[in-house]
């Protein structure tokens, strides 16, 4: 092994007491997560922090053991975006003992003791599905497609047992209840692809009736029912709603184009924020406990504005 | 046991069929390819679920539902296939499941002295400690009997034990039996070596087709009663092969259709010097372990030589893989049919026809008239049973399986055949058969390397005589009426002088 | 060999087995092969990154994988009959959901870990009598198994549940400090003590040899009269048990339960039980050649993240590119050797 | 009645029964098929089309796994398919162009075919346990698919393209007929000539068949060959179907689908006897279980869970040492099983 790819940049500055950061990065299961890997590796070098990247392939022990491996490294900062939520105490206390600073980014750890880590940089998926069940909700008028008094909407949900599924279906349930004419009629796994979405949605167009809102956990599973839609003989975005998070370029293509009618974006340029956040921690710096990245959501007009200078 | 029966889908295998055994006293059981010796002591044993009878021990009726019960009731057996793990050594294959233990733990040391004792008393040197696989199939054969002398039972059963054995050992082995017999132990003895039926056997039973024939005395009983009994027909045909092979003379002249000069293999087979005329039986003579088998391999290319030159009709070429050898028209039928001949979940038809198959290429399939035809032919030709070319081979009685894998060279019609061990486990009829075959195709100008345990047969069919020892050729000479004791001494002489 | 004279043979016979005595038997040659090219490994590793020999690196190695050696030893005993076992990863999932439920409703500590060893097993044990009984294909009940068990996870919950217990957690940070300020964690002790015992009884025992006999041929083992039956439900037990006590480890390791853990950890103990040398036809092999085949992955592991400059993909080219290495170097050295 | 019950693939057959009529019965409307835009619509050509993959693969696994191999690279080939495919398509200046189509999924499958090759000299020649020298390329394979992709998911645009794997030729779905095609050459090249034979030879004795000459060497070599040609199709079926490659997801966990649909057909891991039919009606299954999960309603959490009952029960039924014991008695308890010396 040992062949550098061109893409990874890590002693951009160069010299030798420069910042050294460890970066556990999840894997590199999705576009957006991808995006998020390149917007950190872009910013290090920009900052000239010379960054250690370890991709732990969906697996928190790989993430455990590239810590660890940080602390044994001497690495000034560790930044890393937890698999799961849960099981970091031990070797964050590892890392505390070797007093090297702990940055979240992504997502962040369930643990009573805040002192494990400096603070957290990310998007709450929680609030991403209140946004997309919001829209639902507000625009419930034009989204009963059929009139028939009941808003049908079926869900296409991401991995199960995955974070943000878990959270954006609890966060879009939440805003909806308010409102009894809006009814999850099916829901299921699409596991975050394009065609889970699309072989779900093929699925639920020939069993379910009424179809007035899919409502997608991403823009790919998304894309998927916007093609199940088709086939059918439907316009997506016109016979049938279309409410996804997110907000990749596919996406945002789709949405401009009309084939989707909301989505709701999360960020992963994380890189820039995580690189200042990682000075200030270096340098001793207090930082706030929490820090959300700027996310917004788009409707097809603000698609059409943004598209142009989407990079991802 | 009486009224014994089993069926398999499509075959009654066993019908009705009654044994006695008695305590002190040693029991042949007897029939033809097929007739259900095997499936009889399977049957005894727990190994097939019995459709109707009952088997009676010490008095008591019982019922076997697997080999570990009737191990436990006293009966211990030797399969015909050898069927030990090859992947363990040989001591732990002789005491598996009895292993001498202290303290909760195997005592390998025990172990290893106690398979060293057996081994030594049916005059094996074998190091207890060595991989049983890396043994030829004799010496397997052995381990199993040794295994199942060591296990102390009321009955032992031996089902073709000698198959692979040669003089020197079936001797040793019959003596150990005696022993067990004088101490009162009962013992089936199933062989198709009417020599050794009558040499060790008190009383018999006779199968035929899954019935029963009766039982005799062996005292009582001629041999040629014995046969008649055992296939319902006179046996001339024995006596027309002698005639027949004396008749016959070659003339060894012209160009050799295969040539090697000081062709070797590291660890297997020193420098051997020969030539292999058109339409001549070469015998391979030699002791257990002489390096016959890994001769035969050479020749074929099974394993690749490492030394040494080999010409066929003259043309200097490489036996590399049994590929190069096909391609000369070379044929070898191997020792360890269950190995290295039998797929068994391959139909006999699919079996036979796979060398010429394979010689073809897939993309020219034997086409299906002429390989019914083939097939059934050769079925008929051999007598295989059951004649369906549709049966599984794994199915097929041990004999019969010898026979389609011989099939399975004649359907190519080589011009050279290796024949290793080609009369193991067959019956006598089948065995004249065979032997005739090989007469009839030395005859048609095929030339035939024949290797077998029993010497007797060797030389009868043999015109040259190539004779083996500790992996050397020690000697080649024309067979012109050459004697076994002959033989023995050439091998004997050669040690004498050696040491 | 021996020839048949007594006087030659008795000379030559004491000599080589001298000598047989120095030299390891051939079954060993494969975990050999495995050692020293993990070694070799280590080396090479040495040489391009500084520290990756220090010995706490090394002892880590063990700290992160106890649970993958605790999974690869009943994974050995399986593969050892001739069967295999896909249901390990999920059952790991299984057990951490398990104890971490049952903790969070307040069960005690040790009901908690014979709770969760007696469900590993129970599951071992009806797909081993299924497979044995029934005559189904291990690779097809496990895989059944595999999914429900990971089933099950969903059923208990869906979300990861942390783990808070005391005892858990003591276990969890406890570590056993070495000379040197060196350390390891009771994990791995537990797991070095599986391994012993495994190897001891794989060796020492009837049911261990009858493993072996069973998976050179399973047919001569029944002729032979062995208790094949047994035999055959137990390794699926053994290896339903390791799996909840690799689940435990996990479970303290991670401190937490989620039913996404260890997804395609079954693999994982496979390559290392058939980079340890272990024929998957079964019949051969050696469990300490398993935990050394952990090792070997771990130090890839190790490689990648002492690397750091791979991007995802690499990450996964590189994996592939050592495993490769070493699996073609392995197969060079043994066929030499055979 | 008898003879039918005594066949091979009777019981897949009643289980695929069985599970079509659960959906019948869960949704009426499941059997019905009508004509939309020119083509067949409905939850059997879903079926149809969506299980063509699978099939394929399951086509080639059928091939290795008789020659006692087994092949966990799959998906990672169908990810590069898709990924060479569509990147190649993407970054060339007619995307629509039908010619380039062309260019582009052989230029994948001629790529994949080089990973069978490669995977077939790691087994046939090094002798390396199939297994783990096909897990080699599983986890590099699907890392050299991001590599082309560059990690992100590559949208095409190419209505040729988008024909393989979601288009239809008169009304029927274009991936069934490439994979029934597919099969039915496979059918013709295994059991009209002496491929079939030589294949099962090698898989029951690998030692016996050598000696006697057939050249083993070459066919577990070929069979590696084709199953990567399958994946390949199979990939450039995914990527058509949402006209995109997703080198992460493409073809994750189809090695298992493809397995489970051979055995279920009735070949056994052992190697040896194979039979493609078997794996057609398994493939099916196995597609209709992954169409019935959403359709009658089963919630994600439990799809698990009822994905190992089913296959338990299809197994159970399937065994027939199962189903004795559930009826009656039998004889023979023992060495139904060959064994490998
Ligand atoms: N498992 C089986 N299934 C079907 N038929 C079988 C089976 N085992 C044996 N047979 C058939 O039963 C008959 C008796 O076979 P058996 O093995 O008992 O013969 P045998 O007397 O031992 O012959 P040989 O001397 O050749 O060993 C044969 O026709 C054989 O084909
Ligand atoms: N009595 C013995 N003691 C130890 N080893 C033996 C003995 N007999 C044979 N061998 C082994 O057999 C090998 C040679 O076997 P080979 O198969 O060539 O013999 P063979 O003459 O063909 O005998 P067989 O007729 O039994 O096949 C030797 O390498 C040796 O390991
Ligand atoms: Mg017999
Ligand atoms: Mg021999």
């Amino acid at each position: 092994g040992g062949s550098d790819d061109g893409g990874s940049g890590s002693s951009g500055g160069g010299g030798s007491d420069d910042l050294t950061m460890g970066f556990a990065q999840v894997g590199a299961e999705s576009g957006w997560r991808t995006a998020n890997t390149k917007s950190v590796q872009a910013a290090a070098k920009e900052a000239g922090i010379d960054l250690k990247f370890s991709d732990a392939q969906q697996k928190q022990e790989n993430q455990i053991k590239a810590i660890r491996s940080y602390i044994q490294q001497r690495v000034d900062v560790i930044a890393f975006s937890p698999v799961v939520e849960t099981g970091w105490d031990t070797v964050l206390q590892e890392a505390k003992r070797a007093k090297i600073p702990v940055i979240l980014t992504d997502r962040a750890i369930d643990s009573d003791d805040t002192s494990l880590y400096e603070t957290f940089l990310g998007s709450d998926f929680v609030v991403e599905g209140q946004k997309a069940g919001q829209w639902v909700v507000d625009n419930a008028e034009t989204n009963d497609v059929d009139k028939d008094g009941t808003i049908n909407v079926v869900e296409i949900t991401g991995t199960t047992g995955a974070a943000p599924a878990i959270d954006r279906k609890s966060g879009f349930e939440d805003k909806i209840s308010s409102d009894p004419s809006i009814k999850i009629i099916a829901s299921q796994t699409g596991d975050f692809t394009r065609d889970g979405g699309k072989k779900v949605m093929e699925a639920f167009l020939k069993s379910k009736k009424g179809i007035d809102v899919v409502y997608a956990h991403n823009d790919d599973e998304g894309l998927g029912a916007i093609e199940a839609i088709e086939a059918a003989g439907k316009k997506p975005g016109v016979d049938i709603k279309i409410v996804t998070v997110d907000a990749v370029k596919d996406g945002m293509t789709a949405l401009s184009e009309g084939r989707i009618n909301y989505i709701v974006e999360c960020n992963p340029l994380l890189g820039p924020q995580l690189m200042d956040l990682a000075k200030k921690v270096a340098a001793g710096e207090d930082v706030p406990e929490r820090v959300e990245t700027k996310e917004t959501a788009f409707d097809q007009q603000q698609a059409k504005k943004v598209l142009a200078d989407r990079q991802y | 046991m009486t009224g014994v029966s089993v069926t398999f889908p499509g075959v009654k295998a066993l019908q009705s069929v009654g044994l006695t055994l008695r305590a002190g006293e040693v029991h042949a059981l007897m029939g033809e390819n097929g007739a259900g010796k095997s499936t009889l002591v399977k049957a005894l044993t727990g190994v097939y679920a019995i459709d109707a009878g009952t088997i009676v021990v010490g008095g008591e009726p019982r019922t076997f539902t697997s080999p570990a019960e009737s191990q436990a009731a006293g009966i211990s057996t030797v399969y015909q296939e050898v069927n030990l793990c090859t992947n363990l050594t040989v001591a732990e294959n002789m005491l598996l499941g009895r292993e001498p233990r202290s303290f909760g733990r195997i005592d390998t040391r025990t172990m290893n002295r106690r398979a060293g004792i057996v081994l030594t008393r049916l005059g094996l040197d074998i190091d207890p400690r060595s991989r049983l696989g890396e043994h030829p199939i004799a010496i397997q054969q052995l381990v199993a009997i040794a295994r199942a002398v060591d296990i102390e039972a009321d009955l032992l059963i031996l089902d073709e034990p000698t198959s692979s054995l040669d003089a020197d050992e079936v001797e040793k082995l019959f003596a150990v039996i005696r022993t067990l017999r004088n101490e009162g132990t009962a013992i089936v003895f199933v062989s198709h070596f009417l020599d050794q039926v009558f040499e060790i056997s008190d009383r018999m039973t006779v199968l035929r087709n899954g019935q029963l024939v009766g039982e005799y005395v062996t005292a009582e009983t001629s041999r040629l009663e014995l046969v008649r009994a055992m296939i319902g027909r006179e046996l001339e045909t024995l006596e027309r092969i002698e005639r027949q092979a004396e008749e016959k003379d070659v003339v060894e002249a012209g160009e050799p259709l295969l040539q090697v000069v000081q062709l070797g293999r590291k660890g297997s087979v020193e420098a051997v010097d020969l030539s292999v005329f058109d339409g001549e039986v070469i015998g391979v003579a030699g002791l257990l372990g002489s390096g016959r088998t890994e001769l035969a391999r050479l020749l074929f290319g099974a394993d690749a030589a490492d030394t040494g030159t080999v010409s066929v009709k003259g043309r200097r070429t490489r036996l590399r893989t049994p590929r190069n050898a096909i391609d000369h028209s070379i044929a070898f039928s191997s020792e360890d049919r269950r190995a290295e001949g039998v797929i068994g979940d391959l139909s006999i038809a699919d079996n036979m026809i796979l060398a010429l198959q394979a010689s073809r290429g897939w993309l020219r399939p034997v086409n299906a008239g002429t390989k019914e035809r083939l097939v059934r032919s050769y079925i008929e030709a051999l007598d295989i049973r059951p004649p369906d070319p549709q049966a599984l081979m794994r199915n097929l009685s041990g004999g019969n399986q010898q026979k389609v894998l011989l099939a399975r060279w004649l359907i190519t019609d080589p011009e050279l055949l290796i024949l290793d061990e080609p009369t193991r486990g067959i019956d006598i009829g089948a065995k004249a058969q065979i032997q005739q075959l090989v007469t009839d195709l030395a005859g048609r100008g095929v030339a035939v390397v024949f290797i077998s345990a029993e010497l007797e047969e060797v030389l009868r069919l043999s015109d040259r005589l190539v004779v083996m020892r500790d992996r050397h050729k020690i000697d080649e000479r024309v067979n012109d009426d050459v004697s076994v004791s002959d033989v023995l001494e050439i091998i004997a002489g050669e040690v004498r002088a050696d040491a | 060999m021996s020839a048949h004279t007594p006087t030659a043979d008795d000379l030559r016979g004491s000599a080589t087995d001298r000598l047989r005595q120095l030299t390891p038997p051939r079954r060993f040659y494969p975990v050999l092969a495995t050692a020293a090219l993990f070694v070799g490994m280590l080396g090479a590793g040495g040489i391009r990154y500084e520290g990756f020999t220090s010995p706490q690196v090394i002892l880590n190695l063990l700290v992160d994988n106890a649970f993958l050696i605790v999974l690869a030893v009943g994974m050995t005993c399986v593969i050892l009959t001739g069967g295999i076992d896909l249901s390990v990863g999920s059952v790991v999932a299984l057990s951490t959901m398990v104890a971490a439920s049952t903790l969070r409703a307040g069960w005690p500590a040790a009901l908690v870990v014979v709770a969760v060893l007696l469900s590993g097993s129970v599951l071992g044990l009806l797909m081993g009598l299924v497979i044995h009984y029934f005559e189904i294909q291990p690779f097809i009940v496990t895989l059944a198994g595999m999914f429900l068990a990971r089933g099950l996870c969903y059923l208990i919950s869906i979300e990861s549940i942390p783990i808070k217990d005391p005892t858990f957690t003591s276990f969890a940070m406890g570590t056993i400090d070495l000379p040197g300020g060196y350390f390891i964690t009771p994990a791995v002790l537990v797991a070095l003590f599986v391994l012993a015992v495994a190897a001891w009884g794989l060796h020492m025992t009837r049911f261990g040899r009858t493993v072996y006999a069973v998976g050179g041929s399973e047919q001569s083992a029944l002729l032979m009269g062995l208790a094949v039956a047994r035999t055959k439900v137990g390794v699926y037990v053994i290896s339903g048990f390791c799996s909840s006590l690799a689940g435990l480890l996990f479970s303290v390791y991670m401190l937490s339960g989620y039913s996404l853990h260890a997804v395609g950890m079954e693999l994982d103990a496979i390559a290392a039980v058939v980079i340890g040398g272990t024929l998957l036809a079964g019949g051969s092999g050696l469990v300490l050649g398993s935990a050394l085949g952990v090792l070997v992955l771990g130090t890839i592991q190790t490689f990648i993240s002492f690397d750091g400059n791979l991007s995802s993909w690499w990450t996964k080219i590189t994996i592939g590119v050592l495993l490769l290495v070493f699996v073609v170097i392995q197969r060079l050295f043994t066929r030499r050797q055979a | 009645m008898r003879s039918a019950l005594r066949h091979p693939l009777f019981w897949p057959v009643l289980a695929l029964g069985i599970l079509l009529l659960v959906n019948l019965v869960a949704t009426p409307s499941f059997f019905s098929v009508r004509v939309q835009d020119g083509h067949l619509y409905g939850s059997l050509i879903d079926i149809l089309r969506n299980g063509a993959p699978t099939l394929l693969i399951a086509l080639g696994m059928t091939l290795v796994i008789a020659t006692r191999g087994i092949d966990l690279s799959v998906g990672a080939i169908v990810a590069i398919a898709g990924a060479v495919s569509c990147t190649y398509l993407a970054g060339a200046p007619d995307e629509s162009s039908a010619g380039r189509a062309i260019v582009a999924m052989s230029l994948a499958v001629g790529v994949c075919i080089l990973l069978g090759l490669w995977n077939g000299f790691l087994v046939a020649v090094l002798g390396i346990q199939p297994i783990i020298a096909t897990l080699v390329l599983m986890t590099a394979g699907r890392g050299l698919a991001m590599l082309i992709t560059d990690g992100q998911i590559i949208t095409v645009n190419n209505s040729l393209f988008k024909k393989v794997g979601a288009g239809f030729v008169l009304g029927l779905p274009v991936a069934i007929l490439i994979a029934l095609a597919i099969l039915l050459v496979t059918a013709v090249l295994t059991r009209r000539t002496a491929l079939g034979m030589l294949i099962e030879a090698v898989g029951i004795n690998p030692e016996a068949s050598r000696l006697a000459g057939v050249r083993s060497r070459t066919i577990t070599w070929t069979v590696y060959v084709f199953i990567a040609f399958c994946s390949a199709v199979a990939g450039l079926m995914i990527a058509s179907n949402t006209s995109a490659a997703d080198a992460n997801n493409a073809g994750l966990f189809i090695e298992l689908d493809a397995i489970l649909a051979v055995v279920i057909g009735g070949t056994s891991l052992a190697g040896g006897r194979f039979s493609l039919t078997g794996t057609f009606i398994g493939a099916m299954f196995i597609q209709t279980l992954a169409t019935t999960i959403p359709t009658i309603g089963i919630p994600s959490e439990t799809n698990y869970l009822f994905k190992a009952i089913v296959v338990i029960l299809v197994c159970l039924l399937q065994s027939p040492k199962a189903r004795a014991v559930l009826r009656v008695r039998r004889p023979a308890p023992l060495l139904t099983r060959g064994s490998q010396a």
